[in-house]
């Protein structure tokens, strides 16, 4: 009996721990967040995470949502959905957060808006995939990019260029695949024929046996679609396996991964993307951009290397907007005030009013050439293509 | 098409050999298995281009320090954790569990140490690629092969040429009847996990410059290696470098020929069956006991 | 009741039983002597089932069962001892008997985990057999004792009564006085014809030669894995070339 | 005495579980504490898949690293049945869990002749062969890498939308497979598992069939994961593949071996304080998974009976001092 005694008072002393009472609800604006900050994918999410605190700095430096000060309730996934989906519901029935910011990981995001959804609270999500804004969650809104808008305008390149073929290479993870499945259809559509479709596996590192699969079918232009670090490896290893053509990259081709797979190897890779990375806050000619790089390298010491940042910050921004159209910080009013956002992003403008609840809505198309993303147009028009047939000695 | 994909197989499984080969010596030596192999092989490669890269040693100066690094990081496990366990007479269950919990104090360690984006290799070489019979392969694949052949060939002339690998072989056939010859039992088990630990770095760094440089790096790599080793019969030194390099072929040709979806259900297929209908692998070793 | 016919065993070149042929009468406690290394426990491992003998037969009440696996053997009837004990260490005195009697229980895999009443009866009838057992040799006051706590010679004694729970026609005995002291043995010594009694025959390896030349109605003698001689107690011990074995083997 | 031998006490061999499993409902009774409501919603359904793995490893002594596999059979299927063909939840959980102890039947029966490491390796290989069946499924109907929804619990209409109302499922469902598992392991079929973990050879010489009751013990351990694996899906509404990686597999084991294996109460401690550090562990933020290891290394080397065998010596000892108790009851 003094056994079962003692159990039980281990198991309440661990309740006690548990059943801390939750947080009174204060004075503050209370955003919660979760990226993945350990395991695999969280560098992207480190980013993000630093830009949300630097861009919560300034709005409470410029009068806070209303005049309330901003919070921060941070959470870490580990990158995976099992635990974006209990940091959701502690967000939710603990913290009782007024609003969140999610994962740059869009697996997590599935998984966890739709608690934030039913509970009503104001949600954005980082991720790219067009998927989880296909479930017409009226809560959830995003100011990032959504991959299935770049395609067609990505796709548009091959008809600039005149290229009749192409193999694809893409990842399984949601925003990889999905994207790699849009643009098939886009080209099909078009009437340019996809040779070869290869794919790879989250943890593989080496993928020379695919590479060598599509080079033999001989392609115009080979596009990857894939997530993370991998582009790095992949462009690195594309290269030295010989391949010489344009790689066309279903998002912009970050400076983590130029890092990686080396300045040569990196050239000619096009894309269409709201913005791109810089090797120095110099680099940069856009005044707001640059403004924002120079206060994320004073806040931590080194550039941005990943377009995460840059969605951070965004998606703070537009928060505020809405806060300021609604004029108040109840979560519906945020709601429907946001239809109505209309900002200057980091990547161009942020527009709301088409009522899809996405803020990105077109942007341009890029290459990146000896380092420098270019824009594509310019690019063709200054008779870079041309310098590129005479550089790698490809024909047509 | 052909030539390339065996190019790459005997790339990928040079790697699998190197690894494999550490799982065979440690179970030969000792009779336990560890799943920290591929985590040291991350380690190495993270060592290896802190050496190289961040301090600017020559590749060959940084190569032997990380081997070095990695040696008293595997003779440190064995003497810190794994003799300590053995000594309490503990389930191996807790020493497999210590291994896990090593590997993962490495994958969480290094992005702490080394900052989570993927971290940036150096070429070794100052061509980006070599041609082959016509067909262009990166310079560092060639390494790759050609750096895990010369440690399997110094491998073999270690453990039959010399007194110290004779003395290995004893302790690790028979514990007690080495001891009492005057061998130092002991040491030999910990200088096994040294050598294993070395040659998962030296895998590391040779796919650091290929691959880039990462946490989960070796993960997959460390896992698949089993593969390799099943397939030799595990325990065998031989058995570990031909099982390596056997699973590498596969994995490719299977990619290259039939779908690059079956990549990595090949290794585990093959492993199981293996196991279940070959247990003493291609070479005949008598490791696995049939209950 | 139990025949072998030119049993032979072979490791690698070794051959370690060579052809033996023996007989156990129903009824009667059958000795099985030799020197160390003679190849006794071999055979014994070829009766119940560890070893398929490389050649020979094993024939019991009129049935063939070399070849068969040890639990085929022990549901045949023939249970056995271990020579090295082989005790359940961590489970209980009570609970060994209870794995012994195994075979004889009849309860299956959901009866068992739904504790139907038929379950419920049997397990209830089967603690009180076991129980019965341990009466039987004497260790009732150790039932809650883990095995492995038990003195040496005890777990000999509990290795038998977890043989005889399976109530077997034959038991085979592997040096069952080993380890026990002169008063133990003189308990076994009682217990064998006690399980005499039970109508149960022995087959049993001793080098006690005391106990096996006071019991045993008959003796096979084995050295270097033949059958050197057989024959009553006191035939063999006038036997010349067992004398010589024995003086030459040690 | 006699009557005392045989081990119907199940009563009070249940005191305890069931005690600490009220005494976790305490959350029921605050208002508010959704969320560590939801954690005891998730150790209910984690006890459950411990203790399957516990009449593994903790009874038969066979060691499995990829239980995730089952877990994941579970949960995959009572969601594509649910979803796919508008079975009743329950129903789908149990056919779930079934087809799953039928896999791991399959499995068991060419890796019963494997031992130790060699099992493990196996088990390893088999865990990552069902993942990638779950990624590359055919005709997608897992839905590869973006995992799978699938409804709350409901029963006979009666939806369990809330963690108070799942809590009391979950404790149903616990006090099921325990008393089950209770029955299971004091039965003969029990008694024949523990017998091959002592000593196989001897176990085969005693009339047990040693194989068919290896695969028994691994069916019936499949069988309780992937109903967790069931109870978890019907929980959160989502999974994602990369829940039933090996790390998962991992994460049993060590939960097991944290509260101490062969008994109806190691797996519940194991689970509530794994989880708990976990929890804990969550403030420290970039640095968790590192602390986390090395915890776990610490408590593998220094406690090497778990968590609670390291607290069972102390109170032992104490024990011991205010008076010589009766000898225990083997092992239970």
């Amino acid at each position: 009996m003094k056994k079962v005694l003692s159990l039980v008072l281990v198991a309440l002393l661990a309740l006690a721990t548990l059943a801390i009472p939750a947080m009174a609800e204060g004075e503050t604006f209370r955003i919660g967040t979760y990226f993945g900050i350990t395991g695999g994918n969280s560098a992207y999410g480190i980013e993000c995470r630093n830009a949300v605190r630097l861009a919560v700095d300034y709005v409470n430096q410029n009068g806070g949502f209303n005049g309330q000060k901003v919070e921060l309730v941070e959470y870490d996934t580990q990158c995976s959905a099992e635990e974006a989906v209990k940091v959701a519901t502690k967000l939710i029935t603990e913290d009782k957060v007024d609003a969140a910011i999610g994962s740059m990981n869009s697996g997590e995001v599935l998984a966890a808006a739709p608690y934030f959804n039913e509970a009503g609270i104001y949600h954005f999500g980082c991720g790219t995939a067009a998927s989880w804004m296909k479930e017409d969650w009226p809560y959830v809104f995003r100011a990032a990019m959504n991959n299935a808008f770049a395609v067609p305008i990505a796709a548009n390149l091959m008809v600039d260029l005149g290229y009749k073929t192409i193999a694809i290479f893409n990842g399984q993870e949601e925003a990889a695949l999905a994207t790699a499945n849009i643009f098939e259809e886009t080209f099909k559509g078009m009437g340019i024929e996809v040779v070869a479709r290869e794919s790879y596996d989250a943890g593989d590192t080496d993928y020379s046996a695919q590479i060598t699969k599509m080079m033999s079918a001989n392609p115009d232009c080979i596009l990857i679609s894939v997530i993370g670090e991998t582009g790095g490896p992949l462009v690195r290893q594309l290269r030295q396996n010989g391949y010489t053509g344009i790689i066309l990259n279903k998002e912009s081709f970050m400076d983590s991964q130029i890092e990686i797979a080396g300045a040569e190897a990196s050239n000619y890779i096009a894309f269409a993307n709201p913005y791109v990375t810089y090797k120095s806050v110099d680099d940069c000619d856009i005044p707001y951009m640059k403004e924002f790089l120079q206060r994320y390298l004073d806040a931590y010491g080194q550039m941005v290397k990943t377009d995460s940042a840059y969605r951070g910050w965004d998606t703070v921004m537009v928060m505020w907007e809405a806060s300021k159209i609604a004029g108040s910080n109840e979560s519906n009013a945020l709601v429907e005030a946001t239809h109505k956002v209309v900002i200057e992003g980091l990547g161009g403008t942020l527009d709301y009013t088409s009522g899809n609840r996405e803020g990105y809505n077109t942007f341009n198309s890029f290459i990146l050439v000896n380092g420098k993303n270019v824009l594509f147009k310019t690019w063709l028009e200054e008779g870079g293509y041309e310098a590129y047939l005479a550089e790698t000695g490809n024909a047509k | 098409m052909f030539l390339r994909l065996l190019i790459s197989g005997l790339v990928l499984g040079g790697i699998y050999s190197l690894i494999a080969l550490g799982y065979s010596l440690i179970y030969k030596a000792s009779g336990l298995m560890s799943f920290v192999q591929g985590d040291v092989m991350t380690l190495g490669a993270y060592l290896g281009l802190t050496f190289y890269r961040i301090l600017g040693l020559p590749f060959v100066v940084s190569l032997i320090l990380t081997v070095l690094c990695a040696f008293a990081f595997g003779m440190l496990l064995e003497k810190g954790v794994i003799r300590v366990l053995l000594n309490k007479n503990v389930l191996p269950i807790y020493v497999v569990l210590a291994t896990i919990a090593i590997s993962y104090i490495i994958q969480n360690g290094v992005q702490l140490g080394w900052g989570s984006i993927t971290q940036y290799f150096p070429s070794v070489f100052s061509k980006s690629s070599v041609k082959v019979l016509s067909v262009s392969v990166q310079p560092e694949a060639l390494l790759c092969v050609g750096a895990s052949l010369v440690c399997m060939v110094l491998l073999h002339f270690f453990m039959t040429r010399t007194r110290f690998g004779t003395a290995m072989r004893a302790a690790a056939m028979d514990p007690t009847a080495a001891y009492s010859c005057g061998i130092n039992v002991s040491m030999s088990t910990g200088i096994t996990w040294g050598l294993s630990a070395g040659l998962a770095a030296i895998a590391g760094m040779l796919i650091g410059p290929m691959y880039g440089v990462y946490a989960l790096l070796g993960s997959m790599i460390g896992s698949k290696g089993f593969s390799g080793a099943v397939i030799g019969g595990y325990g065998n030194m031989y058995g570990a470098m031909v099982g390596g390099i056997l699973l590498g072929l596969a994995e490719v040709f299977v990619t290259g020929y039939i779908s690059s979806t079956y990549k990595n259900l090949i290794a585990y297929i093959l492993l199981i069956t293996f196991l279940f209908l070959k247990p003493t692998g291609l070479f005949n070793e008598r490791a696995i006991q049939d209950d | 009741m139990l025949t072998t016919d030119k049993v032979t065993v072979k490791f690698g070149g070794l051959t370690a039983v060579n052809q033996v042929s023996v007989h156990v009468e129903a009824h009667r406690i059958t000795g099985l002597i030799g020197p160390n290394g003679a190849g006794k426990t071999t055979f014994f491992n070829c009766i119940s089932g560890v070893y398929r003998p490389n050649s020979g037969s094993v024939i019991f009440e009129g049935n063939h069962i070399e070849g068969k696996k040890p639990y085929q053997v022990n549901r045949a009837g023939i249970s056995r001892t271990y020579q090295i004990i082989n005790l359940f260490k961590k489970m209980n005195v009570l609970e060994n008997v209870l794995v012994g009697m195994h075979p004889r229980l009849k309860s299956g895999y959901l009866s068992d985990m739904f504790r139907t009443p038929s379950q419920r009866r049997e397990e209830k009838a089967a603690y009180e057999r076991a129980y019965e057992w341990l009466k039987f040799v004497d260790l009732q006051d150790h039932a809650l004792d883990p095995a492995g706590s038990l003195s040496y010679g005890k777990q000999r004694l509990l290795e038998i009564a977890r043989s005889l729970a399976s109530t077997p026609k034959l038991i085979l005995l592997d040096e069952p006085a080993a380890g026990m002291n002169s008063k133990e043995k003189e308990e076994l010594d009682e217990l064998l014809k006690r399980i005499l009694e039970l109508g149960v025959t022995v087959l049993m390896v001793e080098h006690d030669m005391k106990l096996v030349m006071g019991i045993c109605h008959y003796l096979n003698v084995l050295s270097e894995g033949k059958l050197l001689a057989k024959g009553t107690p006191s035939e063999i011990q006038n036997n010349p070339d067992v004398i010589q074995a024995y003086l030459g083997g040690e | 005495m006699q009557k005392s031998l045989a081990n119907n006490s199940l009563g009070k061999k249940l005191i305890a579980p069931i005690a600490i499993l009220l005494a976790l409902g305490m959350p029921l009774y605050v208002r508010g504490a959704e969320y560590p409501l939801m954690l005891a919603c998730i150790i209910q359904l984690y006890v459950v898949a411990v203790s399957g793995l516990d009449i593994l490893f903790g009874y038969c002594g066979q060691i499995s690293l990829g239980h995730a596999a089952f877990y994941a059979i579970g949960a995959y299927g009572s969601a594509i049945l649910h979803n796919n063909f508008g079975l009743p939840i329950l129903f789908t959980m149990f056919v779930a869990a079934t087809l799953a102890a039928l896999v791991g039947a399959v499995l068991a029966i060419p890796a019963s002749k494997l031992v130790f490491h060699f099992l493990s390796l196996a088990t390893v290989a088999f865990g990552e062969i069902v993942y990638q069946f779950i990624v590359h499924s055919p005709g997608g109907i897992t839905k590869d890498f973006n995992g799978i929804f699938s409804a709350r619990l409901s029963i006979f209409g009666f939806e369990f939308s809330t963690y108070r109302l799942w809590y009391y499922f979950g404790l149903a469902c616990v006090i099921v497979f325990l008393t089950a598992k209770y029955f299971l392991v004091h039965s003969k079929t029990g008694r024949a598992f523990t017998a091959i973990r002592e000593n196989s050879h001897a176990a085969n010489g005693m009339g047990i069939n040693v194989r068919k009751y290896k695969v028994m013990a691994f069916a019936t351990s499949a069988f309780y994961t992937a109903f967790a694996g069931a109870m978890y899906i019907h929980l959160v509404g989502y999974v994602h593949p990369d829940t039933f990686l090996r790390k998962q597999s991992v994460l049993f084991l060590t939960m097991l071996l944290f509260g101490g294996t062969g008994s109806l109460t190691g797996p519940i401690l194991g689970v509530i304080s794994v989880e708990l550090l976990i929890e804990s562990l969550r403030v420290l933020q970039d640095y968790q998974g590192f602390v986390y290891g090395i915890l776990l290394l610490i408590v593998i080397v220094a406690l090497p009976g778990g968590l609670f065998g390291g607290f069972k010596n102390v109170w032992n000892l104490l024990a011991g001092r205010l008076g010589k108790r009766r000898g225990g009851a083997g092992a239970c």
